[in-house]
């Protein structure tokens, strides 16, 4: 025992901050960063401790054990999986230890705090935002949908969202497919063959991430067939040039930003002994949800432009993407 | 008594007839050497009869009964223990280990101490040069390996023990315990079949000479009036006036 | 007069002084020191990484690892048998998730009581290396390929099962997830299973020295068994004490090693142990023994199989929730590679049950140790594989030595 | 004057109708059909998946499915190298994650030509297989931890090399993406290498026959060899004309096939094939030969990792993208299983370059054919594993005969 | 001419000690047998010149010169081939590829028809019962697969043969073979260092008898002096008067 739960001012606090997977870049490459970087802000003499499962739930607890014993103040853990994690809670709350669910909730047990923008919403809103084109633009014929992995929590909840916006629809859904482990080859391997099963029939295309995203276009693009609007998911750089490029329809872009510099105030509180009250309820946990904005070539010079947004706009209108961002009136 | 007889055994590998109506007999208290040159089917012969191989055609006789030999347990249990030309022994484990594989003493729990004991007895037996019974069988000299072979077909009780070249491998003085063992096993009712390439062991120790030539029968002799050139003749078919008649010997029908 | 089993003036002498030495020595050099390599391996990953955070070696820290490592070290006990019979299992993972999501299922759903339930998935568990064994024994697909296809099928019936719940919770106050997370062996019983194994392994050394000396074998000397007993004692005694200083030792630890010492016991002391090794060896060798090596066989895939039963279960009620993820991962490869990193050939016919609990330390010390230090995910990756590879490495070069003194 | 190889009495007749009647009987029951059995596999597995869905043997699923084949069926002609000397690698997944990366950093970001980007990234796959090769000669850790460590550190790499972009895309008028995806043989040039193919392997029967009769030795009639041709020509020209009515046959395939052949011919026709077998059989006995166990070792290992890179790179020309999840899910265990279906012995000195395209072709087929059918994951994994079991299990029933026949 | 001079080889294998202080001389065109009892190390002594096994202790002097020999393919380069006990083939491979297993011809591109040819001259030569060579030597009977073993050491041009237990496995005819054979090699000046239990093949072939016991050199012999009975006695150590004193032959010293 190195006293966890024992109180301090919070000026030197370890906060332990733990991701579920590696699968989608985000994770890796914008939530630790600006989640450490808020921290530092915050408080210069704070350790931020992160940890990725690799989508493993039993890797999971392991971090949050081990975090546990060096003494964290609090944890921010966005959950492999939601049921396990109720295990996690209840170790760290029996040691006095603070949790805050980020990102994906924690509904089987009380968590301390949640801050998020909910899965089930993002796969609404792409379905929806491809939806309305396909009517707008009276496309005929049907919608494919690619999901995620089949053993993920996470894409469970994106599959039911992307459901509420096409079975309403009235567009025919063809073919719905979890791609195991969201794995880009795989969904290209099934495009391709929902291509050859309904030629000339797929108006559009959702895709849970813009992994497979990219791959829906690919498959596309080797068939030789025409390309019909493609979703995706995560504002990832290679998803805004290809939104940019006009080969994918849209993405969105969570404001990991704002929820990263949220979740780490709110952390910073609780090791300082305070208990933030939440903007609003959910799962009976105080809370706190932003809302994410969907992308596509209207708004991207928008978004791009937007301070704070994670992505830099060199970055993205690279030589091959030049014309393109031009055209856009994205000159950086 | 005629404990076990072959009639007409056929075994074809793809496309090599490696035995040929082959006709064998054994009785109680006998020792019948099978004799042939390299690839006669000698050992094929032996793995048929320690269930090995399936033959593709022909009977076994066991006993007075017909019986089919669907593998080793089932010619163990019939009191067949053979010693095979590749020893078939398991190199990642002890001497011990070796010896008792299959009839291992306390199923449960078992008595390594008594095996151990056993083991020693039975090597002191033959004479073998073993600096230690714990050693793993891949850390044994070729004799050696023989001998744990050999010592472990003595471990039941069998009515027939099959040799396939059991000394190959033994120096003088193992060679010399093996056969007086084979005579003791004569001497205790037990049938013995033996294959050797070495005439002067075969006629020292057998009753009946059974000869294979490019996997058929070629002559049945008696050990002990034959000469060793009058077997070389039939084994290597030099001799073709004497491979037509064959001296039907007392011991081979009774 | 010699004992028998020394007379052999090849022998060079081991008593005395100079000739303990000059026997150990030949020991070290000719490899035979059995898991004395992988321990040291362990060791040296310890001190590594207890220089890297000083959190490493605490007294919790342990705790949660000793704990942490009874999942899929239980399955690595399976895939032991099934090594050692030179065939493999990559659908322990899938098994795992099935298992446990047959007994959440009947648990928390059907309102079945936990043993029940538990019994259940365990019988399933068993149910598909019958399965297994009778595929391999009478149509010969490599067990490569059935396992491969087991995998598939079982991830697909786990899905199945757990239908469109996805995630099942097992209740934090049920006997299992207690077990496996809150129950620890009182200190005063620790020590008292401390001084039972010690004193259990100088009994049964004891006997045995009088039964091999009454045979006139050669036999340990009393000094040598009461040293050991005493080193033992104190080695065990400390580590409870230490583990005692925070929650001690988990009740599901204690369960994982009587499953590990069972499993060495049945593998060393019984006519099926040492078929399972002749069949590894030499499998033609052993069907002319007249070993049953399709029973062999299909024993060693019940036990992986139903072990990997257990052990799902168990990570189950670790993490208080079975789900759609349940033994994905790196369940399978772990399990294997704790075999194999605690020295069972992939080849058969060598390995001891210990060599899952050793392996599995590896492993959950690398995982834990590097859990302990912020870093990048990628540098995560390439740590941990270096530092396997230089906890192996130590063992290695152990058995190198036996092969360059041509013991395969 | 009876073949010098004919002589033995023995030996049953195999001229005239009678003999070869009986000749192909006894190949049949000792199995030595060599891939048949699993092309036979193969063909149920199609008319199953056919009856399913009669797209399956549609034209453009055909063409999609071999183009699909390649990267990982690239990766499993290295596998079946490594399994080959009885080793193993599990890191093929990783190497090809990370050269795919080192390509589209290379080419993308740095603005590289292709071809310089592709060759520095191939030179990176054989410099993991050296290094693989002195780990494992120099301290003898079981290759199965070398490239379990590999797995992980070259992941590592993989992320640490895309770096803060994550992902990237490969322009889709590039030569790489359209090499992959869109560039098909001329239909005129496709009948032009069936006729080609047919008469070279006619050429080189006639040659070797001719050679063969002037040593006095057995060989194959001009009728034989003439049926033969004629019947790769059909079958060729056959599949040649289907795939052509729409696509046709990608270059990518095409690649996949030379390399195949390259391979198969390094195999059986040189010194250094020779060597791998008998590294694979027995490595005592090779290093009795005068064999240079180690350096057979280090290229068996270098080759696999190199066509690892390279299965990798066309992956994500394929994809037209590198990013994380590059060479990630079941691309291992895909590329083991491929060889292993095949026929391609764990336990080495067994296998052929066409065992890796034969199993690939299966696992495509299976996937493939269960992507057109609208199935829950649940199912599909299910049937997955189950048609898996029924492809391997005719192979296996026709070896099975072989063991019984006496013939490991 | 001194071809390979052993001095003072020692090998231990764990609490082993299979060789110790071990001497032998063979000269070009010599025959020299080595004999023992099983376990004695003859194998062992074998595989320390093969370059197999590395020695603990002691020299090896090759044409006057003192050499290391690290690894098989160091003494394939001196001209020292070898005859293992235990045969050293891939079963996976056919009897051709056994035969020119490290040295085929046409490395880039074989030539399996002069190769094919060339394998049954010598097995021709060595009268082997070998139906087709294309047949993996997991086929073979235990003779056969023997005389692949001896075929493939005459493939090179060695200078020194070993041959440990050539003719345990043969038939009759075939050692007859083997023994021509050895003696041909004698008279093309090669050296031959020969290991038998058959005291009669020792005498007929060998200039020189070594024995060794327990792995130590128990006495040089001239074979044509000394007779089977005298061997045997230094073989198992039963007469010690002949042991303390070795009759030192004229092939030992020139
Ligand atoms: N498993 C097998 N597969 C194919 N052919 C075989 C097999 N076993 C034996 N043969 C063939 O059968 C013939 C007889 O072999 P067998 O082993 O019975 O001979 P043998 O009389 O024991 O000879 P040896 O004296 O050399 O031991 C040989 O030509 C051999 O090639
Ligand atoms: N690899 C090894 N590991 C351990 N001990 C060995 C090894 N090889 C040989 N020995 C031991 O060395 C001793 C000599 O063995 P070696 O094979 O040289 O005997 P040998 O004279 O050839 O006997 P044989 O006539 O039976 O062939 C034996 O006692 C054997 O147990
Ligand atoms: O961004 C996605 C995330 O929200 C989901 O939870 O996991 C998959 C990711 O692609
Ligand atoms: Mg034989
Ligand atoms: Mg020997």
């Amino acid at each position: 025992g190195s006293g966890a739960g024992a109180s301090g001012g919070g000026s030197d606090a370890k906060i332990a901050f733990l991701m579920p997977d590696i699968a989608s870049t985000r994770y890796e490459l914008f939530d630790a960063p600006l989640f450490t970087a808020k921290m530092k802000e915050l408080c210069s003499g704070c350790e931020v401790l992160y940890q990725n499962a690799a989508a493993d739930p039993a890797k999971q607890q392991q971090q949050a054990n081990s975090m546990l014993a060096q003494g964290v103040k609090a944890i921010v853990i966005d959950p492999v999986d939601s049921a396990a994690a109720a295990s996690i809670v209840q170790a760290a709350q029996g040691q006095g230890v603070p949790v805050i669910a980020y990102d994906r909730p924690i509904p089987d047990k009380k968590a301390d705090y949640y801050v998020s923008f909910d899965n089930e919403k993002i796969g609404k809103l792409i379905a929806q935002s491809l939806v309305d084109q396909l009517k707008a633009t009276k496309a005929t014929g049907g919608i494919l949908q690619v999901n995620g992995s089949p053993t993920d929590a996470a894409a469970g909840l994106i599959k039911k969202g992307i459901h509420s916006a096409v079975d309403p629809s009235g567009l025919k859904l063809l073919a719905e497919f979890d791609t195991p482990g969201w794995a880009p080859p795989k969904a290209q391997e099934w495009v391709s063959g929902q291509i050859t099963r309904f030629p000339n029939q797929i108006a559009g295309v959702v895709a849970a991430n813009d992994g497979t995203g990219g791959a829906t276009i690919a498959a596309f693009k080797a068939a030789g067939a025409k390309l019909p609007p493609v979703t995706g998911n995560d504002a990832e750089l290679a998803a805004l040039q290809r939104v940019i490029s006009g080969d994918q329809y849209n993405t969105i872009s969570k404001p990991i930003k704002i929820v990263a510099d949220a979740a780490a105030t709110i952390a910073h509180e609780f090791a300082k002994g305070n208990k933030p009250a939440g903007k609003t309820t959910l799962f009976d946990t105080p809370s706190e949800l932003f809302t994410p904005t969907v992308v596509t070539r209207d708004n991207i010079a928008k978004v791009l432009r937007e301070p704070g947004f994670a992505v830099k706009i060199s970055d993205v209108c690279t030589a091959e993407y030049k014309a393109a961002c031009t055209q856009l009136g994205l000159n950086s | 008594m005629t404990t076990l007889q072959l009639r007409g055994i056929r075994k074809n590998f793809g496309a090599v007839a490696a035995l040929t109506d082959v006709d064998l007999t054994v009785d109680a208290g006998q020792v019948v050497a099978v004799v042939g040159d390299n690839g006669a089917g000698k050992s094929t012969l032996v793995k048929v009869l320690s269930g090995v191989h399936a033959p593709d055609a022909g009977a076994i006789v066991f006993e007075g009964r017909e019986v089919s030999i669907p593998g080793p347990a089932a010619a163990h249990k019939l009191g067949i223990a053979t010693v095979f030309q590749d020893l078939a022994l398991c190199e990642n484990l002890n001497v011990i280990e070796n010896l008792f594989l299959g009839q291992e003493l306390g199923p449960f729990r078992l008595d390594d101490v008594a095996m151990e004991v056993r083991s020693w007895e039975l090597l002191r037996q033959l004479s073998a040069k073993i600096p230690a019974v714990r050693l793993p069988v891949a850390a044994l000299s070729g004799g050696q390996r023989q001998t744990v072979a050999i010592a472990r077909s003595l471990l039941g009780d069998p009515k027939i023990i099959i040799l396939d070249e059991p000394t190959a491998a033994l120096g003088v003085a193992q060679t010399a315990e093996v056969l007086n063992l084979i005579d003791r096993l004569r001497q205790n009712g037990h049938g013995v079949i033996m294959i050797s390439h070495n005439m002067a062991d075969v006629r020292a120790v057998a009753d009946q000479v059974v000869v294979l030539r490019l996997g058929r029968n070629n002559g049945v002799f008696d050990a002990r009036g034959t000469s060793s050139e009058q077997l070389v003749a039939a084994i290597t078919g030099a001799d073709v006036t004497h491979r037509a008649g064959p001296v039907p010997t007392e011991g081979a029908r009774q | 007069m010699t004992a028998t089993d020394l007379t052999d003036e090849r022998l060079r002498p081991t008593s005395g002084a100079r000739g303990a030495a000059t026997a150990l020595l030949d020991r070290v050099r000719a490899g035979e020191l059995g898991m004395v390599p992988v321990m040291a391996g362990l060791l040296v990953i310890c001190v590594v990484l207890q220089i890297l955070n000083p959190i490493f070696l605490s007294s919790t820290n342990l705790v949660n690892l000793l704990m942490e490592c009874v999942p899929v070290g239980i399955i690595a006990l399976g895939i032991v048998c099934v090594l050692l019979v030179g065939q493999i299992d990559l659908s322990v993972g899938s098994i795992s998730g099935l298992c446990a999501a047959i007994t959440a299922i009947l648990f928390v759903k059907e309102g079945w009581p936990a043993w029940l339930a538990v019994l259940v998935s365990l019988a399933a568990g068993a149910a598909i290396g019958l399965l297994y064994g009778q595929i391999f024994n009478r149509i010969g697909i490599p067990t490569f390929v059935i396992t491969l296809a087991g995998l598939l099928s079982f991830l697909g019936l786990q899905l199945k099962t757990l239908g469109a719940i996805g995630s099942i919770n097992l209740p934090f106050d049920s006997g299992l997830v207690e077990f496996a997370q809150l129950r620890f062996v009182p200190a005063w019983l620790s020590y008292v299973f401390v001084l039972l194994a010690a004193g259990a392994l100088f009994v049964a050394g004891f006997r045995h020295a009088v039964k091999r000396r009454a045979a006139n074998l050669s036999a340990r000397s009393l000094r040598f068994l009461l040293v050991r007993s005493c080193v033992l004692a104190a080695g065990l005694g400390f580590a409870a004490w230490y583990l005692n200083r925070t929650r001690g030792i988990g009740w599901m630890f204690v369960l994982f090693v009587a499953l590990a010492l069972a499993l060495h016991y049945a593998l060393t002391s019984t006519k099926w142990g040492k078929a399972m090794y002749a069949v590894g060896g030499n499998v033609e060798a052993a069907r002319r023994a007249g070993i049953n090596v399709r029973l062999i066989y299909v024993s060693a895939f019940t036990i992986c199989t139903t072990l990997a039963a257990f052990g799902g279960i168990l990570g189950a009620a670790r993490l208080a929730a079975a789900n759609q993820a349940s033994g994905g991962g790196d369940v399978n490869l772990n399990a294997i590679a704790a075999a194999v990193i605690g020295g069972t050939s992939l080849f058969g016919g060598r390995g001891t049950a210990f060599a899952a609990v050793l392996g599995m330390l590896v492993i959950q010390a690398i995982s834990s140790g590097l859990t302990l230090l912020s870093l990048d995910s990628s540098y995560r990756f390439l740590v941990t594989g270096v530092v396997l590879l230089l906890a192996v490495g130590v063992d290695s070069l152990a058995r190198r030595t036996r092969a360059s003194h041509g013991r395969g």
